[in-house]
């Protein structure tokens, strides 16, 4: 069962991140982006990390892909089409893609992984501790540098994206 | 003695050069000038302070007066040769010293008259300031190649105030000239300097000039390669007499003195007439011992018979210019030959270096009264707006302080009794008597022009026909007249400075005293030539014009002033540009900017074809990037599985 | 993977006697989902006849009264033509996207309900980040909306939908905050713990004075979400024409239509789950028998429900600055206050409990 | 961890993924494709993350935790690259790598 699911995720997955990378439609490239993220989503759930995704629904579907959505409506009109790389350069980047995807398959299959059996559930409460344990081994440091982070990002985008006005206010008068 | 406090003297001016020339275009004229008139004020009070220490209270030691050196390392090459910056006091530069300031200060007055109103007022005093700065280094300069640096930016100050009306092409042009005959001058020097450094290993004035006083002879072993039959010492000397030449206008480097005539009339006072010009005159004095000792003073006969001849000739040439400037740059250069021609003629020891002695004494002198003839003349043009002597006449009766000032001056260039010219002279003349009679008749051939065509302007001026002018002349303002007249006092009553006491190629000092027989024909012979000037041009009459008809060919290569330029111009441009320089040319451009060129055509063709790589775009970056780990990836996992 | 699918007990161990495992559970799940879609097309259905029929009252009119009795089948008959009617488009649209829109709408309206405690054995998903899982739906849903949008090639729906999204993500902050002030009492997501800890009294009681405020935040911000007056402004007739769907006719129109009476519905489920103690009934009168909770579950939502139709008739609407004021300058920093004021009260051991 | 699924599969195809991601960065055109390739990218390595975690140390959460500020740093990323490109698009009106090379020259 779940076998199938994972499989069917993968696929959904790889297909529209495939779909998503060689659209030539702006926002059915995002919307591809939206499958593959919540195919990732599914992944979680199935290895029992529902915390995780949620947070990865919550931040990436809900949070920027709504951001996409919105830069896409802002920027683009819908009857633009975008520009792909020369047929060249493509089948250069595919090829030098593909050679490094084999080199990294190599490495990975050579590798002897020592996998522990488990079907343990994550609870959020878990994460809660160890995310704010100040003992050793705790996330707390990290967990307000990343909310600082979060806090000065938020304030420069605003800043960045207000901008100045780039109308004249002489011309107005006129 | 701490001898510290000198620096000052040339510091001075330094700091109101580059306090008027960062803010030339704020400050008014009227404070520049007197910005200008008090730093110079200053050095001129240090230079007698300066003075009055070391005649009277600290410098002679056992009766010989000690050469007082301060300095620092500034260039340390080897062992014994480097590059020291300091500060020399010995008779002759305090002397100089003396002369500087005195000089540069009465023309910073006067110039505050006669430059008012102008344009680069400022500016003016600036460059005056400069010049003032480095003429003060030169003179206190403790080595060669510090005489040098302050002989360049002597040689630049110069250039740009005779460029000073730069808006004038022929000031434009006397200045280039000026600049490029001095330049190939200072390449003698150069050489000379180098030579002297690699043979002697030494630039210091005090190790060179050491003298061993129980042999009698250079400490310096001089001895070494010889070079076309002479040592490479006189070689090395020779060049830098040439160095001296150049700045001094001797023959045949005298060309650009008369054209730097261009620049405005304080300037020629100060630097083509008092100060700058006899820095030749001072570069040998200050390198005495050597031209003497070194292989029997060879070096010093030619610069004795350099002097001599453009002495002559410069006086001959004098007698026909009518630019009033003109006459008294030749009536400059005839003099500076006579100066040369008394070092050249001089000995080492007590009463035998009469010469030295005579030389720096009529260097003294000569500054002050031809300072005074200058600025005197300089008062007529800025009366009559002209420079030449058929604009001019009857002037005594308009200007009454420059007429008695302007004939002080040129009794005292003709020798005339009791005046300061009439003992530096006479002295010059004992002292070629002793040595070398050809020197001594022209010396007083000489004599005997200068006080003719000496004469022949003043009458010109300020006597003869009566003109009409346009605007009725009148005197000077005081800040004119008053240089005039402290000039006029130091030239009549400057003879009776007991300048033996003082300074002697020695430094010893000894008395001097007049030779009544040589005088009298000195006198005599100026008397004559005051006489003749009298006849031909105290009343407006033809006999000059008579007179020079009658030497016909002579007067006019005499007027053209023999040809001198024009053999320049033909050996550089028809020689010199067609035969040398051309092919030169040819193959520079051809071969050596067509390499570079090549080379840098070359460049730009594959940069433009290689400059895509260099696109800009993280994304053609981070592909090699990505390809590059890819590859590298691909290599260690065949290194590790093999 | 453990999805407690527990719809009842009984059904499920009938199943899993007659058919082998692989089938019976994959016959289970085809089971639930239809039970899932009727409930969704019979609410939907309703609750638009029920706003009608809320409106004609506030407006002293009678409403729908001709298809069947009291005109109980007015809506179906209504379905009925939409799904027999022809579905136009624009040519320019973007066909793929147009056609997508609507299911997300959908769809994560049915995956929202999925996660709801009807009663204490009628629920299909009962996972551990309930909450979460709810919040995270109802953040895809604005994104049927913008590809609508965009999609229809219209400047109004665009417009509209840019709206939507903007009102969207900026009220889904409030819904989130003030639900986290009620799970500082809870101290779990999961819905079927929250529902127990209710049993010692239904949690806007506990938490009284944050939770009143909570609670009063969480409907307007719920309200704001479902995009329903005073908060339309996505759907302004007089400003965009329909808004978003303007391009959308016959059943497409209709899912967006009936999705947006099913989010109102889920609103409301979510506050009565998570301030009105889901199926428990008052003071525990019908413990005993637990199939009545949904009775219970119903009820309150129905209540919740109407009250929210309550808005629509009686505020005025929103300006678009208005609307951005609220949510950021006072329901934000109030919700932050509130949410350390519970802390407080939880911390200081202030919950009132029986 | 998924019954049945071995590590190798999911790590095969996280670097699938990856290798898209890395292919949609190169190649795409637009400013905001590459951004969603770069999202790709980050996702696939979140992905790593926490499916090693699970399978090798399944009584640690270090790899949740790594996943979640990965996450939360991605969004700041986002939204401040958004920003200027919203920004750059009223400067220049275009959101194309081509059109962005006042700089370059």
């Amino acid at each position: 069962m779940e076998k199938i699911i994972f499989y069917i995720l993968a696929l959904v997955i790889i297909v529209f991140a495939i779909a998503s990378v060689s659209s030539k439609k702006m926002l059915r490239s995002v919307i591809y982006l939206l499958f593959v993220l919540i195919g990732i989503s599914g992944i979680y759930f199935l290895i029992d990390y529902n915390f995780l995704a949620a947070i990865q629904l919550t931040v990436y579907a809900g949070g920027v892909i709504v951001l996409l959505i919105f830069s896409v409506m802002l920027v683009h009109h819908i009857e633009m089409e975008l520009e792909l790389a020369k047929v060249s350069k493509r089948i250069l980047v595919g090829l030098a893609s593909l050679i490094g995807l084999g080199v990294f398959l190599t490495t990975i299959y050579s590798h002897e992984f020592i996998v522990v059996e488990n079907y343990t559930t994550t609870t959020t409460e878990d994460i809660g501790f160890g995310l704010l344990s100040y003992e050793a081994g705790g996330f707390i440091l990290p967990f307000e540098v990343i909310s600082i982070l979060l806090l000065a990002s938020m304030i420069g985008a605003i800043v960045i994206a207000k901008g100045t006005k780039l109308t004249n206010k002489k011309n107005d008068t006129v | 003695m701490d001898i510290t406090y000198t620096i000052l003297i040339p510091l001075i001016p330094l700091a109101v050069f580059l306090l008027l020339g960062i803010f030339s275009q704020k400050i008014k004229p009227a404070v520049s000038g007197v910005i200008g008139v008090a730093g110079l004020s200053t050095s001129a009070l240090l230079s007698f302070y300066t003075a009055y220490q070391y005649f009277f209270v600290h410098g002679k030691v056992d009766g010989v007066y000690q050469a007082i050196v301060q300095k620092t390392t500034w260039m340390n090459f080897t062992d014994t040769l480097k590059i020291d910056m300091g500060v020399l006091i010995d008779p002759i530069s305090i002397m100089m010293l003396i002369v500087v300031s005195v000089v540069s200060l009465m023309v910073h007055i006067y110039s505050r008259g006669y430059m008012k109103g102008d344009d680069g007022f400022t500016r003016f005093f600036a460059f005056l300031s400069l010049f003032s700065f480095s003429m003060f280094g030169l003179v206190l300069a403790t080595n060669l190649f510090q005489i040098y640096i302050f002989w360049e930016l002597v040689g630049v100050s110069s250039f740009l105030l005779i460029g000073y009306y730069y808006t004038k092409p022929s000031a434009v042009s006397a200045a280039k000239k000026a600049f490029i005959v001095t330049r190939f001058a200072d390449l003698g020097f150069l050489i000379g300097i180098l030579i002297i450094g690699f043979y002697t290993g030494t630039f210091d004035f005090e190790t060179l000039n050491a003298v061993n006083h129980e042999t009698g002879e250079l400490v310096l072993n001089w001895a070494s390669t010889s070079f076309m039959g002479l040592s490479v010492i006189t070689w090395a000397l020779i060049l830098m007499f040439m160095g001296g030449a150049g700045k001094s206008a001797m023959f045949p480097l005298h060309i650009w003195l008369p054209d730097a005539m261009e620049g405005p009339t304080p300037v020629s006072a100060l630097i083509h007439a008092a100060t700058m010009v006899v820095a030749g005159v001072y570069l040998v004095a200050r390198l005495f011992p050597m031209f003497y000792f070194v292989e029997d003073g060879y070096a010093l006969n030619v610069v004795a018979y350099v002097g001599a001849f453009s002495s002559l000739f410069a006086a001959i040439i004098a007698l026909t210019q009518t630019d009033i400037k003109r006459v008294l740059a030749f009536s400059t250069m005839s003099q500076i030959g006579y100066m040369m021609l008394a070092l050249g003629v001089s000995k080492y020891e007590g009463h035998d270096g009469l010469g030295y002695m005579a030389s720096m004494f009529h260097l003294f002198t000569h500054a002050m009264f031809k300072a005074l003839l200058f600025l005197g003349a300089g008062s007529v043009i800025h009366a009559v707006h002209s420079n030449y002597l058929k604009d001019m006449g009857g002037l005594r009766k308009y200007m009454p302080i420059t007429n008695i000032t302007f004939l002080i001056a040129a009794l005292a260039i003709a020798g005339f009794p009791l005046t300061s010219g009439f003992f530096s002279k006479d002295e010059i003349l004992v002292a070629a008597f002793e040595s070398n009679k050809l020197i001594y008749f022209s010396g007083v051939l000489v004599a005997g022009l200068t006080a003719f065509y000496m004469f022949r302007l003043y009458f010109g001026i300020f006597w003869g026909k009566d003109t009409k002018y346009k605007h009725a002349p009148h005197e000077s303002p005081i800040s004119m007249t008053l240089p005039l007249m402290i000039l006029a006092l130091i030239s009549l009553f400057g003879g009776f400075i007991p300048f033996s006491k003082y300074v002697s190629a020695d430094r010893a000092g000894f008395d001097a005293h007049l030779n009544y027989p040589l005088a009298a024909v000195a006198v005599s012979v100026g008397l004559i030539g005051i006489a003749l000037a009298w006849v031909f041009y105290k009343k407006e009459n033809n006999l000059a014009e008579k007179f020079s008809n009658a030497f016909g060919v002579f007067y006019k290569w005499t007027y053209d002033k023999f040809y001198i330029d024009e053999v320049y111009l033909f050996v550089t441009k028809k020689i010199i540009f067609n035969l040398i320089a051309a092919p030169i040319a040819w193959f520079d451009k051809k071969y050596v900017d067509g390499t570079m060129e090549g080379i840098g055509n070359k460049t730009v063709v594959i940069s433009n074809k290689i400059k895509g790589m260099q696109s800009g775009k993280i994304q053609d970056y981070a592909f090699s990037f990505i390809a590059g780990v890819v590859i590298l990836a691909m290599v260690f996992i065949y290194l590790w599985t093999n | 993977m453990n999805i407690t699918l527990s719809i009842t007990k009984n059904i499920h161990n009938w199943l899993f006697s007659i058919m082998p495992e692989g089938v019976a559970s994959i016959t289970e799940m085809v089971l639930i989902a239809v039970v899932y879609l009727a409930i969704f097309a019979v609410a939907g259905l309703y609750l638009v006849l029920l706003e009608r029929k809320v409106a004609a009252w506030f407006q002293l009119r009678i409403g729908p009264n001709r298809v069947g009795w009291w005109g109980l089948l007015q809506t179906m008959a209504d379905a009925l033509k939409l799904v027999s009617k022809e579905l136009t488009g624009t040519v320019k649209a973007d066909k793929f996207l147009y056609n997508l829109a609507p299911y997300f709408v959908i769809v994560s309206a049915l995956m929202a309900l999925a996660v709801f405690p009807f009663t204490q054995e009628f629920q299909a998903f009962d996972i551990n980040i309930g909450i979460l899982f709810l919040i995270a739906i109802s953040s895809i849903g604005v994104i049927g909306i913008l590809l609508g949008g965009w999609s229809s090639n219209n400047k109004f729906a665009l417009i509209g939908a840019m709206r939507s999204g903007v009102q969207t993500i900026s009220y889904e902050l409030s819904v989130g905050l003030s639900l986290l002030t009620m799970i500082l009492i809870t101290g779990s997501l999961q819905l079927s713990e929250i529902v127990e800890v209710q049993k010692n009294g239904w949690l806007i009681v506990q938490g009284h004075i944050p939770a009143v405020i909570a609670f009063m935040i969480y409907m307007i911000a719920g309200t704001a979400e479902t995009n329903r007056a005073p908060f339309d402004l996505v759907e302004a007739e007089s400003e965009l024409g329909a808004g978003f769907h303007t391009e959308y006719s016959g059943m497409k129109f209709a899912y967006f239509f009936l999705a947006e009476f099913i989010n109102m519905f889920i609103i409301a489920a979510i506050a009565t789950t998570v301030f009105f103690g889901a199926w428990l009934s008052p003071f525990g009168i019908t413990e005993s028998i637990p199939l009545l909770g949904v009775v219970w579950f119903l009820g309150k939502t129905l209540i919740i429900v109407f009250l929210m139709m309550w808005f629509r008739w009686t505020f005025p609407r929103l300006r678009i600055d208005q609307l951005l004021t609220l949510e950021w300058k006072y329901l934000l920093p109030l919700n932050l206050l509130n949410l350390v004021l519970m802390a407080l009260i939880v911390w200081l051991n202030l919950t009132i409990q029986f | 961890m998924i019954a049945g699924i071995s590590i190798y599969e999911i790590l095969t195809v996280t670097t699938i993924l990856f290798f898209i991601g890395v292919y949609g960065f190169i190649t795409r055109k637009n400013l905001i494709s590459i951004l969603m390739s770069v999202e790709l990218i980050l996702n696939a390595s979140v992905i790593n993350f926490v499916v090693i975690n699970k399978y090798l140390y399944p009584d640690m959460l270090q790899g949740v935790f790594f996943s979640i500020f990965i996450i939360a740093v991605a969004a700041a990323e986002t939204a401040l690259a958004i920003s200027i490109i919203i920004n750059l698009y009223r400067q220049i009106a275009s959101v194309e790598v081509k059109d962005t090379e006042i700089m370059k020259y």
